[in-house]
């Protein structure tokens, strides 16, 4: 991969952990009132996916969607709007965090209802089947969110359509604090049950955003070629809480120790590290790029803060559609 | 020249078949849809005519089946989803309630969703607790979502067109007791349009308010009160979501009392939003408190000897009708030979259906 | 297996058999006035299996029952009482053919919605489960029912817990007139599917009601000793129209040729072959059994026939449980 | 001595406590249900103490799930399901409506399904459209369900209990502001009766007939009208199925004016059935139209800007009050330094949920 790639990837990466890390800062102000699920420790998954789909695919995700949203392309400056509840938001302020949308970039939606996108997604894919576009749909979801019926039903009829559908299930292990193994019988893995359905199911490193990508490049080509749907699973971890902009080792369920050994694998220190190995680092480059991006992030923060309200008289503007 | 008569059924077929040459988007899907039986006919041929990419079987997945349809619809389609009973659908409720009623409102009015939804009521002919749900109050009670039950093929097939170029979800719940019934319809592309009542039978004594199957049966209970002495003017919602508030408050303003007659269930039902609006819209109009016409408040018993008790029929209408003007109820006349059965619509309805 | 053995299961497929008949000819009188499943020519499913079962084993079912709630013992005289939509019915009338349950005999409940009745199968197992018990639940469905999301749920959770149910796929490859193609993936059986999530799936010939009950019998085995959930795939065939009492040619949608082999693997003309091939065929016991069933059936019907209707005053009495 | 007092949070764990203590077929489910939040408190430390065979997390398939408690409650079991938002429940409207509501009819009365289904109903703070749902009417529509929304502590307590122990399958609803509301509550055991609604605060020139959370903001809506010089007399539905038509009749006809608050929805909610109700029913005591203050009818928007004219508000109950008296309605002072933001229940709430 070339240098400019590789810095590509980093510049990505750093961009939805700076944004992240912003975010939780900013949290306590109370000015972003809504529920935030932060994906920082996991962005490998959304930007080494989407740096391999091309313009015309699309990606649909669930409530801890910042990554797949700024991966996509979404708008970050919408995004900010949003998370400040503004009428400049990417969803006019209708949908905080969990509903965020950028079509213009090819980001269909997330939402939080687990599930719910992979049918979506499925849909998406099979109107491209239908009107023989060459378009892949991509589905971001988490290791619970494949327990819904939803997931089975979707993938038999992906499969049966062979549509060209990736399904990307980020594994962090948890849902909200419970772990995989009062949900999912240890006799079986997700890539064991997605190819019971069918499908063809890869697995590889989530935090390695080169072993992602490759991973992608394969699962995007098998889908757009006609394969059928492939999902991919990512072991991956959450560094935060579930839900809002802190930590909580407070809670016991999970130990610091857990979270230090994963970040001894942080995807962004991992990169660098390949790009020392393998004699591209350019450390001023790399600061270039984190000012940049910070300068972004603090734009679109004074955006935010500086756009004005809904007014009360949209309250029931966006109900139906002309 | 006499116009042209269709039966229910055609009609909606007549919206589908018409619908699908129109509009490349357009496409139909559920189980059973291109199969023999053509869903009581409505998608008879459609498969052969248009191909089965764009009218097609699926499997027996109600939930992931809407959430495909819908995205399908994110992606500039336009799916026609058929269920044979709405008690199937119950299993869609979270794909059409949570994402599909909702797109356009969570992301600020940018997409709308363009689906329709098909859902056969059944009644009748041990139609048991799982199949003869009218859950209409269900959908209406949801911002984000239209709602029509047409009474008359010609409604049947206009609203459907409508449903069909909306490009919000829309439900159609459709009265198995309904596809037989024949009425004129005209040929061609129209669209009634949703969320208008109609003012079916004029009338100065009292306003029977009613919906799908119960318009029916309303017109036939107006021509006994008729006779009676008394004139019931019926509207017929033909919408429940949006409702037409202007419509059924006007009528009452005429007639200064209420009968609501609905195929569902009386607890927050469509026929209470009926009731609570004329109390709170037409209350200096109204002279006698507004009754109400429904289902027996328990689930749907399979045995005909109780369908007579569960159904509202043409006798209880008439008897609201009478108490809202002040007379005694009547009692009716015992089952007669050649009565048809109270569990079929009229004598040439065969099961198991 | 002994002669009276197999003459017991000639006489359980015989009961169901000459039952459906008796209701497809009775039916034009239009006096049974319910949607009705005939399950004729698959009754060696509910047959094999419901000999491998314990008295205090339990079983549900769905839209197509009669077989397997007379096979678990349910009473005839209450089936034909329900049928008739009488008082003496199983459901006194409440719930017609497709809701027949017989909980002394171990019949928990058949419902018409497609995999329901797994999920409760599956609860059912699970309190057994909680409160130690040895009892197996099992569950009989179709092909199609195994679609809905309802089923992978079940599925997932019983695999988690490890619970003694046993999951009956009569796989007829039909879902009213839909072949199994527009419906599941060419690329991928049933069984795999079903190990794809962890179970235990075996199949074998759904005709052969000997086949049957030794799959059965090693799946309750299974299943009761702790080894988790069994899946049994029993591909058949249905003789009869999906609903209703008569035949359905006309439609097309399939040839009468089909029927006509499928007949030749008639599972009760399947076992006399083998009772006559054993030596153990005895045509008198057969006649005479063949009798007695009839007598049985003639005397349900009657008994139906003489129930008084529910009295109009009973309409609300069951709504809820004291 | 005072009575002793807890956070509704902890009624709801005392009650859950106490059944699992007394009763060895209760158990109690859902996602994250022995985690330590304890779903906002209300089942911390059970899974300590009554082991994680009782006491249990569950995959995410909330419609599996819910078959699989009905299917227990079958073979003996009393199942506690516990959805942290009632939107998700949306998932198993089948189990719940199509199998748990029916099972006892279709079987001809044989057996109940003791399963209860707690579910937590969000607002504010960015809980959105699919995080703030209010469907009682849904529940309330469905004969074979019971649908519990206590409003205080004691009740919260008391009718948990009751559902646990009732024979149907019983839907609880809390409002997720109540939580920390504080109120008497007795030690011990004791049953609030399922369908019975109370009189909360009596008064003599209307009626407001509320429930869950609406029932709390209608007693601070009562003050002020008080203030006014109007005596509201604030009836607490508790159960929105079955409803306690006696309690709300005779109060209407003492006070011969409504006003009927709900968390949900206009169209076809439980305010709808409720003045409907008092229509029918209370049609000559009642000297104005009835008013309802719901919800807008939109779904729920995420920023903060909108929560103050999407959720209905002491000020919107007071006017609804003023309204029926025949009086003007007060502009509101605009929201001055200190007031609690519109999208939280007090200063010290604190996100994210
Ligand atoms: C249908 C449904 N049930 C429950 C929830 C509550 N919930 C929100 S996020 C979450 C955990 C999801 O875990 P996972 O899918 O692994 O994603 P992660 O949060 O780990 O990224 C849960 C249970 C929900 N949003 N939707
Ligand atoms: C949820 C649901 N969707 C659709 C139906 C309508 N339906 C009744 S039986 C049937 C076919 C079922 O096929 P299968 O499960 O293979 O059983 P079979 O009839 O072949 O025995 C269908 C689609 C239903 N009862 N429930
Ligand atoms: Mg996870
Ligand atoms: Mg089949």
């Amino acid at each position: 991969m070339s240098s400019e790639r590789l810095l590509r990837l980093y510049r990505e990466m750093y961009l939805i952990r700076r944004t992240e890390e912003v975010i939780a800062d900013l949290y306590k102000e109370q000015e972003m009132r809504c529920p935030v699920h932060l994906c920082i420790g996991q962005e490998a998954s959304p930007v080494g996916v989407c740096q391999e789909l091309e313009p015309a695919d699309v990606a649909f995700s669930t409530h801890r969607s910042h990554g797949h949203y700024l991966a996509k392309g979404g708008s970050l400056l919408a995004l900010m709007g949003e998370l400040y509840g503004r009428q400049t938001g990417c969803s006019a302020g209708n949908g905080g965090s969990m509903h965020l949308i950028d079509r213009a970039a090819g980001f269909m939606g997330a939402t939080p209802i687990l599930g719910a996108t992979m049918a979506l997604a499925t849909g998406a894919a099979f109107a491209t089947s239908m009107r023989q576009e060459t378009r892949v749909t991509v589905a971001f979801f988490g290791d619970a969110a494949i327990e819904e019926g939803v997931f089975y039903e979707s993938a038999n009829f992906a499969v049966l359509k062979r549509l060209p559908l990736v399904l990307v299930c980020e594994n962090n292990g948890l849902s909200t604090c419970s772990p995989l193994s009062v949900r999912q019988p240890p006799t079986r893995t997700i890539c064991d049950m997605a190819r019971g359905l069918g499908m063809t199911a890869v697995s590889g490193d989530g935090n390695d955003v080169l072993a992602v990508s490759q991973l992608a490049r394969q699962a995007i080509d098998i889908a757009r070629g006609g394969g059928g749907p492939v999902l991919i699973e990512l072991p991956t971890y959450r560094w935060r809480e579930h839900c809002g902009p802190g930590f909580d080792f407070d809670l016991g369920y999970r130990h610091p120790d857990e979270l230090a050994a994963w970040q001894e694998r942080c995807p962004m220190q991992r990169l660098v590290r390949h790009m020392e190995k393998t004699g591209v680092a350019d450390a001023a480059a790399l600061k270039r790029c984190e000012a940049e991006v910070q300068q972004e992030i603090d734009a679109a923060v004074r955006f935010a803060r500086e756009s004005p309200y809904p007014d009360e008289s949209l309250l029931l503007a966006h109900e139906y559609m002309p | 020249m006499k116009p042209r008569t269709l039966r229910y059924c055609q009609a909606i077929h007549e919206a589908l078949d018409l619908s699908l040459a129109r509009d490349p988007s357009v496409y139909v899907m559920g189980l059973g849809v291109p199969d023999p039986k053509g869903v009581f006919e409505t998608t008879l041929g459609l498969a052969e005519k248009f191909g089965s990419q764009r009218v097609l079987d699926m499997p027996a997945s109600e939930n992931g089946m809407t959430g495909i349809a819908i995205g399908s619809a994110l992606a500039g389609m336009r799916p026609v989803l058929v269920h044979q009973r709405l008690d199937f659908a119950i299993l869609a409720m979270d794909q059409m309630v949570n994402q599909a009623a909702k797109w356009c409102y969570m992301f600020g009015g940018q997409q709308g969703v363009p689906l329709v939804v098909r859902m056969i009521v059944g009644r009748g002919w041990g139609q048991g607790s799982q199949h003869a749900q009218s859950l209409q109050s269900w959908f209406a009670h949801v911002p984000g979502l239209k709602v029509i039950m047409p009474a008359t093929p010609h409604d049947a097939k206009g609203l459907l067109i409508a449903a069909i170029e909306d490009n919000n979800p829309v439900i159609s719940i459709e009265h198995r007791w309904l596809f037989n019934i024949e009425g004129p319809v005209p040929e061609g592309h129209y669209r009634e349009p949703i969320g208008q009542a109609r003012v079916i039978r004029p009338g100065r004594d009292l306003t029977i308010v009613a919906v799908s199957h119960m318009t029916i049966e309303s017109l036939r209970a107006a021509e006994v009160l008729a006779e009676q002495g008394i004139e019931a003017e019926v509207v017929d919602l033909r919408t429940v979501r949006p409702l037409d508030r202007a419509t059924i408050l006007q009528s009452i303003a005429k007639t200064s009392r209420l009968v609501a007659v609905d195929t569902g269930w009386p607890s927050c039902g469509v026929s209470a939003e009926i009731v609570a609006l004329a109390a709170e819209g037409a209350w200096s109009a109204l002279k006698a408190p507004p009754v109400r016409v429904t289902l027996a408040d328990c689930s749907s018993p399979s045995t005909p000897a109780l369908a007579r008790r569960f159904f509202p029929r043409v006798h209880d209408i008439v008897n609201a009708g009478r108490r809202v003007v002040g007379l005694e109820p009547l009692t009716e006349r015992a089952p007669a030979a050649g009565d048809p059965p109270a569990d079929v619509p009229d004598n040439d309805f065969r099961g198991p259906f």
